[in-house]
């Protein structure tokens, strides 16, 4: 039979999954068909909802994001009895993750955390340790930038992140709030408790970067732009992904060599680290003809063994715990071992607590923060104003 | 029916069965869902709710949850951004199409060149030149910032996507970058179709030729400039890549197709954003016959 | 007459002016389309090493056929523009230049037709695919794209039929002509102006379709550029591949550039002159 | 069969405008050549576009060949047209232009090259057969307009003021051309409209004058129809008197003082004379006007001449071939014309005494209808 | 001053093209009335449009007042014209027409207003001020364009046909109100394109007859140049001839047999006649062409009278005020019109004998130039 899977579109993302398929079809004798998929997260699942809408039999095997299983529950198969118990091995929180309901719809694929990337450089010529809270990054960013900009460089930035209206913020910000110990929005329960002091405190702190440490334009960066400037040598630290890390010390990169990585800092000495949860799972569409055959495939591609091998060809992060104290895989990315915690304890989004309403949270909070950021509101009003209107997306039940 | 009629309709024929076909199904349908809850997730749910989209309790209009005011809402506030967007470029797309089509107009070696060149922006995808502009304007490798500053103009690089006070207007001017073409090319071809020799009078009776713009090449253009402000309206009111593509996506520069476009693809909620879409098809209904009654369009005559 | 010197060179002038400012962008995803790694991040424009890299490594992949894609694009373009425009023609010939009842209205409802948002549209046209069995068709989209190029046409060549001299028509019913021959052969070269440039709006129009194009299609030999350059992604998610996407954008302008080039020369004045008097 | 028969013709250009032509009829025969003549605007072009059918008709009937075509489309009428306004199609070369409606009639390419450059050749076109109407001079492009309608051969052809732009020569010419095609065709029906009193009088079987104005409305829009000579010798109408004729009849105001044996007794500005009509009907002392053409008087014999009356040229036109002199009777009475043949030697000042013939004069009542002639005149 | 010059001016409308303005030298005094007459596409309009400004002058210059104005734009020359297509604004009414081009001088609307409404008047167009000129008739259109130059009180006048399209009465108005206008302006000097023979006669101070054709290359653009009187009698080619006067000359060809004091005894058809003309350079034998009005002959009174000879009638055509015969001297020769006062009574078939004075002949030599004619004549 064919099997159709979406998983990336060009690139080292693609080559993998070209081999990988490649690799079950000649095992199991199927044929499997690539789906290449736009760039756009929101435009992915855009599409994918077009086609479950229409109950479209045309794509077996999905890639979700993280926070999609809630949002799309309706339309993937329960893969209980296809795992034969595997996902045990996959990091729980990721597994709960996925589960809705009591089916686990999706198996975890590779995970995501975010990281904080510095310059080891500057930060050792202006005689500071990398920070553990945000206060400290406050502090040696502005002095690191006060000190590059005497020194010539009038574009040089502190710090950047992703503060542009988008999913990427809520993730940012999701950071900032937990760390301050201000929770995550919606409780686990599904009381909405984003409205408390610590989460006021957390977006306070981050409003007091902007045009301080942090460029006006960082509200409208995405991963890419940050990125950007960052790897131009234009600013001292930076929030991103694990992606990061290999594109900043490629050949052609100014800071090749020089880019150091932690976890991201607490907030306050009181507070901890947290780091929002990202990554991708692997699911059979409801609307599949040949359900087993594309479970089947899930179970292949999210093996250990696969794992291991975009591991090690593509540095993504394997679910798998086993596989951060292989040595092969800690060769190709040394920091997988010393943020090893920073992976397993990452702290998802609400998205399982809010269901098919996460997209809808997510936005309002995005919102909310990005009005905290340019200034427009006060943290206070705006969380206040976000509460409500949580109550009303809610109506009742999640 | 007499034979002209006949006539008539037998031309009409092919234009109305394409668009029935094409037509008939999707607006209905969406016109349909304004008055269901229907969810993306579960159609087979879908329950008949009136105008409870439009004017219930949690309603386009007349929301009781909109404490600040309707146009403080997400709702009202795409409207008036739209709004907003679309008066500023529309005018200024007329009023820079009216010129580079003056210009292309113009007999002068090298015209092949200009014509050609005046069409890039319209022929650059949407999608990319979006990119294109946001990466330009990139508040630190961008190359327009870094002219600026070199040239003196302004002291510090400006995040012109980022900071509320300039995105809106960013917007514009990229539309009206782009879509100027559009609007050039419409007109170019109408005054090339004026009559010539009455130009030639007004050339003997000495008219400046700003009076013979005003009095005679604007009135006889008119009714293809009409259509091409109308089709630019028509888009502008329903502009969404743009300001997606280009800015934050927080709800000070969100338009109304982007209201939909969030609720009945993000979040999935199809009634709703039928809803939505037919408010904005009203909206738009109301804003093209505005405009024709104030262009004195006459579409039944000759 | 000759015009003084000081028109020529404010013509030359404003020329230069307009044609820097609409191509500087092309120009920049040009250099762009040269550039490679880190150099996309830096504020020059023109890169200070050339690397064809990124046009090859369009072509290379098998699975994303950028070839097959710009000739899917061209065949469902050429479709659109030759179906609107004879729709148009003929729709506007009974609009423009027959009088009856209901003509107002008629048009208004053509134009009520491109109202809705795309999006609005999108569930409603995607069930419609596939119910006609078009889904998954490059040329399939050849119908959809009938909603927004033909509203467009129709109106435009409405109003450009309208303005044609009474007399000539009814010199050519005189002649013999029927409604069709009178819009073939004495019509259709009279408004070549207004046929061309309707003709490479709806063209622009069908080739830069993006959203229906994605989502009626999923085979990947059917795609069309603009999905095929929206779907180049780079090393990782967020890597946005910067280098390949300028590249692929310059090629599919270029054809754009070409057509537009090869037909404005249409774009004359003057057609009908001599015509009539008075 | 080609006779155009129009019954109680109106038409109203706006619903609430008035009528533009009121209740015209008229037949055309089989083979006649009909000239339409009146003031600018009285709807000529009106009622030629009537027939050929590119005009609603309000009411009434318009029948070709006794078929009744008020709802026949224009190409199945069997007709050809010259437009006034030329209507050239200005992206076809002459050839082209006026090969069209053969090609469209599914002519073959040599029999339409044939006809062209016969029609081309009497119409001095030959040198221009390539050009575009916009590289023509006015009257070129009329001849062009011409040549379209002479290389069909129709039932019936409609000629709007087709020589109006060519000079003397051309227009004798093409005038004889037209004659010649016309009755070479034999039984096709032409209406022509013109301007020029020649060719109305030369070319036509029957001349069909409209009024224009508010006449129509009360009057009807024909105000005769006749021959050339009845026309001239015979008017209707103080209306018809005046337009036939150039330079136009002089108009005196007379009163009435008797009638007797088919002869009328008149009072001009003081002066009596004799008019050969059957004036029976009118009373004595009753007002009405006297008509005398230009042509029509002469330089009296002596003082006590009969029928003649005192006058003072005031200015003086020479046209070569004749000599106009604008003469003042009295301060109260209008200019009148008076034509002598060859250049004459009168100067502008002179006082010199007219006569007329009794036969010559014309006499209307006050309604501006005219009194019977009593003489026999040619026809 | 208003004064316009044409020096040596040549129009050449493509590169390679033959000249279709060869060579033109003419002077328009201040004020003066200039008649432009000459076949279908000779260059009447081509001269005016280039005293317009709207056509380049390919060599030579045109002046205005003394000043070249060959580079200055139509709006300085101070022109007013009326256009042979008329060139209407199609989307204003016929009063917006009319006063567009007043507004520019900064005229006040009342001013406008009120030239516009006399204007309007002169021409009867009054019930038609808020018409579109697409719902006018031709001649109303054409009166239209008239009535725009005429509210203007520029320096030149250009006039292409104005008249072709307006009936017989309306013309003579029309034409009666131009000249007037010319004549109260004073200064302004007008030129005037008609092919209506009347006109120029009665209109021109000056007459500039045209060529067409291959002659243009050869002899220049302009045949003559002079009064009406003069181009009637004193043509100074064939060409001139044939073309001033309706119906045109009869032209028969001659031998040259002697010459005596001031006059020519040539034969025609075998028969002698005397001819006025100074013939000195002509040989014995040699080939010549004799010119004689329609207007000129008579009936002969003898079979022996000098001066005459005989023919039959092919043909008669009646016009009213006059008849045309047309006449076949021998199978061989042209046949020839004759024009009779009134309403003739001959018979088509008839014979006749004419007769003609040898002051009113013509005599070209075998190049078409004119003898010099000998008798004096009204000028
Ligand atoms: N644009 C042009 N290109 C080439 N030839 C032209 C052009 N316009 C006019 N001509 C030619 O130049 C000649 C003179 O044209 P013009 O219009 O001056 O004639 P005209 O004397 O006004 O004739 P008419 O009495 O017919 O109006 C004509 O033979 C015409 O064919
Ligand atoms: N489309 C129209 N709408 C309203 N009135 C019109 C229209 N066309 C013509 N008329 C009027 O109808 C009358 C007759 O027009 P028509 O063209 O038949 O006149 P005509 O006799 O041909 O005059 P001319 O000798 O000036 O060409 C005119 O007074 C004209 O103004
Ligand atoms: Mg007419
Ligand atoms: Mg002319």
């Amino acid at each position: 039979a064919t099997v159709t899977i979406s998983c990336g579109s060009v690139g080292q993302d693609y080559e993998n999954c070209k081999k990988m398929t490649a690799d079950w079809a000649r095992k199991t004798g199927h044929e499997v068909k690539l789906f290449t998929i736009p760039n756009s997260t929101t435009d992915i699942l855009a599409l994918f909802r077009q086609l479950f809408a229409a109950k479209s039999p045309d794509l077996d095997v999905v890639n979700v994001d993280v926070v999609w299983p809630g949002v799309i529950k309706d339309h993937l198969l329960d893969l209980k009895p296809y795992s034969k118990g595997v996902e045990k091995e996959h990091f729980p929180a990721i597994v709960a993750n996925n589960t809705v309901d009591g089916k686990l719809l999706a198996m975890p694929w590779f995970t995501d955390a975010g990281l904080l990337f510095y310059r080891k450089d500057l930060v050792e010529k202006y005689g500071a340790k990398p920070p553990t809270t945000w206060e400290e990054l406050a502090a040696t960013a502005k002095k690191i930038q006060d000190g590059e900009r005497a020194a010539g460089n009038k574009d040089f930035h502190g710090f950047v992140f992703q503060a542009k209206a988008y999913e990427g913020l809520t993730c940012d910000a999701v950071e900032w709030v937990h760390s301050h110990g201000g929770g995550n929005i919606v409780n686990d329960k599904g009381e909405i408790t984003i409205n408390n002091p610590k989460a006021v405190q957390a977006l306070k702190t981050a409003a007091s970067w902007i045009g301080t440490i942090a460029p006006q334009g960082v509200l409208n960066y995405a991963e890419e732009e940050a990125r950007g400037v960052f790897q131009n040598g234009n600013a001292a630290f930076m929030r991103n992904w694990p992606y990061a890390w290999s594109l900043g010390n490629a050949k052609d990169s100014k800071i090749s060599g020089k880019i150091g990585v932690s976890a991201l800092p607490k907030g306050g000495a009181s507070g901890q680290n947290a780091a929002t949860l990202g990554g991708w799972q692997l699911a059979v569409s409801k609307y599949s003809r040949n359900p087993a055959i594309a479970a089947d495939l899930v179970m292949f591609m999210t093996s250990a063994e696969s794992q291991k091998y975009r591991a090690i060809n593509g540095s993504y992060n394997p679910t798998i715990a086993a596989l951060y104290k292989d040595k092969d895989v800690l060769a190709a990315n040394p920091f997988f071992g010393s943020l090893y915690e920073v992976f397993t304890s990452a702290v998802p989004r609400p998205a399982t607590a809010t269901g098919a309403k996460y997209p809808e949270v997510s936005s309002a909070f995005w919102n909310a923060t990005h009005d905290v950021l340019s200034g427009q509101a006060t943290a206070e009003d705006s969380l206040k104003k976000l509460e409500g209107k949580l109550k009303q997306v809610q109506r009742g039940k999640w | 029916m007499n034979s002209k009629t006949r006539t008539a309709w037998t031309f009409l024929a092919p234009m109305l069965l394409v668009l029935i076909l094409v037509a008939v199904w999707p607006l209905g349908r969406t016109i349909w869902f304004s008055f269901t809850d229907a969810n993306i997730n579960d159609l087979s749910a879908t329950k008949f709710v009136g105008f409870e989209n439009y004017f219930g309790e949690y309603g386009l209009f007349a929301n009781p949850n909109y404490t600040d005011g309707f146009f403080a809402s997400d709702w009202g506030l795409s409207i008036l951004n739209t709004l907003k967007f679309s008066v500023v470029s529309v005018t200024l797309e007329t009023l820079m199409g009216l010129g580079v089509a003056m210009l292309l107009n113009q007999d002068f070696k090298g015209r092949t060149f200009v014509r050609t060149a005046v069409l890039v922006p319209w022929a650059i995808p949407t999608i990319v030149s979006a990119k294109m502009w946001g990466w330009m304007l990139h508040d630190q490798f961008g190359i327009i910032n870094q002219w600026l500053v070199d040239f003196g103009l302004i002291a510090d690089k400006i995040a012109w996507t980022a900071q509320p006070e300039y995105a809106l207007w960013t917007v514009v001017a990229v539309d009206v970058w782009k879509t100027t073409p559009f609007m050039a090319l419409l007109i170019l071809a109408a005054l090339q179709t004026l009559p010539k020799d009455c130009y030639e009078a007004a050339e003997v009776d000495g008219v400046h030729p700003l009076r013979v713009f005003w009095k005679v090449t604007l009135p006889l253009i008119r009714p293809a400039l009409m259509v091409a402000v109308i089709f630019r309206l028509l888009d502008a009111l329903r502009v969404f890549d743009l300001i997606y593509v280009l800015t934050s996506n927080n709800n000070s520069t969100i338009s109304m197709s982007g209201f939909v476009r969030r609720e009945m693809v993000d979040n999935g909620y199809m009634g709703y954003g039928s809803a939505a879409s037919t408010a904005l098809f009203l909206i738009i209904g109301l804003c093209t016959v505005l405009a024709i009654k104030l262009s004195r369009m006459k579409l039944g005559e000759d | 007459m000759k015009s003084a010197w000081y028109w020529r060179v404010a013509l030359y002038l404003a020329a230069t002016v307009v044609v820097a400012i609409s191509v500087f962008p092309f120009i920049y995803a040009v250099s762009t389309s040269f550039k490679s790694g880190s150099a996309l991040f830096e504020p020059v424009l023109w890169p200070s090493s050339v690397t064809l890299a990124n046009y090859v490594s369009l072509f290379s992949l098998a699975e994303q056929p950028f070839g097959r894609h710009i000739l899917n694009s061209i065949m469902v373009s050429v479709l659109v523009v030759a179906i609107s425009l004879f729709i148009g023609v003929t729709a506007s010939y009974a609009l423009g230049r027959i009088s009856f009842k209901g003509r107002g209205l008629l048009l208004t409802a053509v134009l009520a037709v491109s109202m809705f948002p795309q999006v609005a549209v999108l569930a409603g046209m995607f069930e419609l695919i596939r119910f006609l069995g078009l889904y998954n068709k490059a040329l399939g989209l050849v119908l959809p794209y009938m909603i927004f190029t033909l509203p467009f046409t129709v109106w435009v060549l409405t109003t450009f039929m309208k303005q044609l001299p009474k007399e000539l028509e009814e010199a050519a019913i005189m002649d013999g002509c029927g409604p069709w021959r009178i819009i073939k052969d004495v019509f259709m070269p009279l408004l070549w102006p207004a046929l061309v440039s309707t003709g490479l709006l709806a063209f622009i129009a069908a080739w830069n379709e993006f959203l229906f194009a994605l989502t009626f299609v999923l085979d990947n030999n059917e795609r069309t550029v603009p999905v095929s350059i929206a779907l180049i992604s780079g090393a990782s998610k967020y890597d946005i591949p910067w280098g390949n996407i300028m590249a692929a954008s310059v090629l599919v302008t270029i054809p754009l550039l070409g057509l537009v080039l090869a037909f404005q020369k249409k774009i004359v004045s003057g057609l009908t002159a001599g015509a009539v008097k008075g | 069969m080609s006779r155009i028969d129009f019954n109680n013709v109106c038409k109203r250009y706006a619903p609430n405008a008035p009528l533009t032509i009121n209740n015209a009829n008229l037949t055309i025969e089989n083979g006649e050549f009909c000239v339409f003549v009146g003031p600018s605007g009285c709807g000529k072009s009106t009622l030629l576009r009537m027939v050929a059918g590119l005009e609603d008709i309000s009411s009434g009937d318009v029948s070709i060949g006794g078929e009744r075509v008020n709802d026949l489309p224009p190409a199945r009428r069997g007709v050809a047209m010259v437009f006034q306004s030329y209507a050239l199609y200005p992206h076809m070369t002459v050839r082209e232009n006026m090969g069209f409606g053969l090609k469209v009639f599914g002519s073959n390419a040599a029999e339409i090259d044939k006809k062209v450059r016969a029609a081309a050749d009497i119409l001095q076109l030959t040198p221009l057969l390539d050009r575009l109407p916009k590289a023509l001079s006015g009257g070129q492009r009329q001849r062009v307009a011409i040549g379209r309608a002479i290389v069909k051969e129709p039932r019936v052809f409609l000629f709007d003021e087709p020589l109006s732009n060519l000079d003397a020569a051309l227009r004798v010419q093409t005038r004889l051309e037209i004659a010649k095609l016309h009755h070479d065709i034999g039984t096709a029906s032409m209406i022509y409209v013109t301007h020029d009193q020649v060719e109305a009088m030369t070319l036509a079987d029957k001349i069909v004058l409209l009024r224009a104005g508010e006449d129509v409305q009360k009057k009807g829009s024909i105000a005769q129809i006749g021959t050339p000579m009845d026309l001239y010798h015979r008017p209707n109408s103080l209306f018809v008197a005046e337009f036939i004729g150039s330079p136009k009849m002089n108009i005196l105001p007379a009163t009435f003082e008797s009638a007797s044996h088919g002869s009328a007794q008149i009072r001009v500005a003081g002066h009596r004379f004799d008019v050969a009509v059957n004036a029976d009907q009118l009373k004595a002392g009753q007002a009405a006007t006297m008509g005398l053409r230009p042509e029509h008087m002469r330089l009296a014999d002596s003082d006590h001449s009969p029928n003649s009356l005192p006058a003072r040229v005031v200015h003086i036109e020479k046209l070569g071939e004749a000599s106009l002199l604008y003469l003042e009777i009295t301060p109260d009475t209008p200019t009148i014309t008076l034509k002598l043949e060859g250049t004459t030697g009168i100067r502008t000042g002179e006082n010199i005494r007219l006569q007329v013939d009794a036969a010559d004069l014309h006499l209307f009542d006050d309604q501006g209808e005219a009194l019977t002639r009593t003489v026999s005149l040619p026809v």
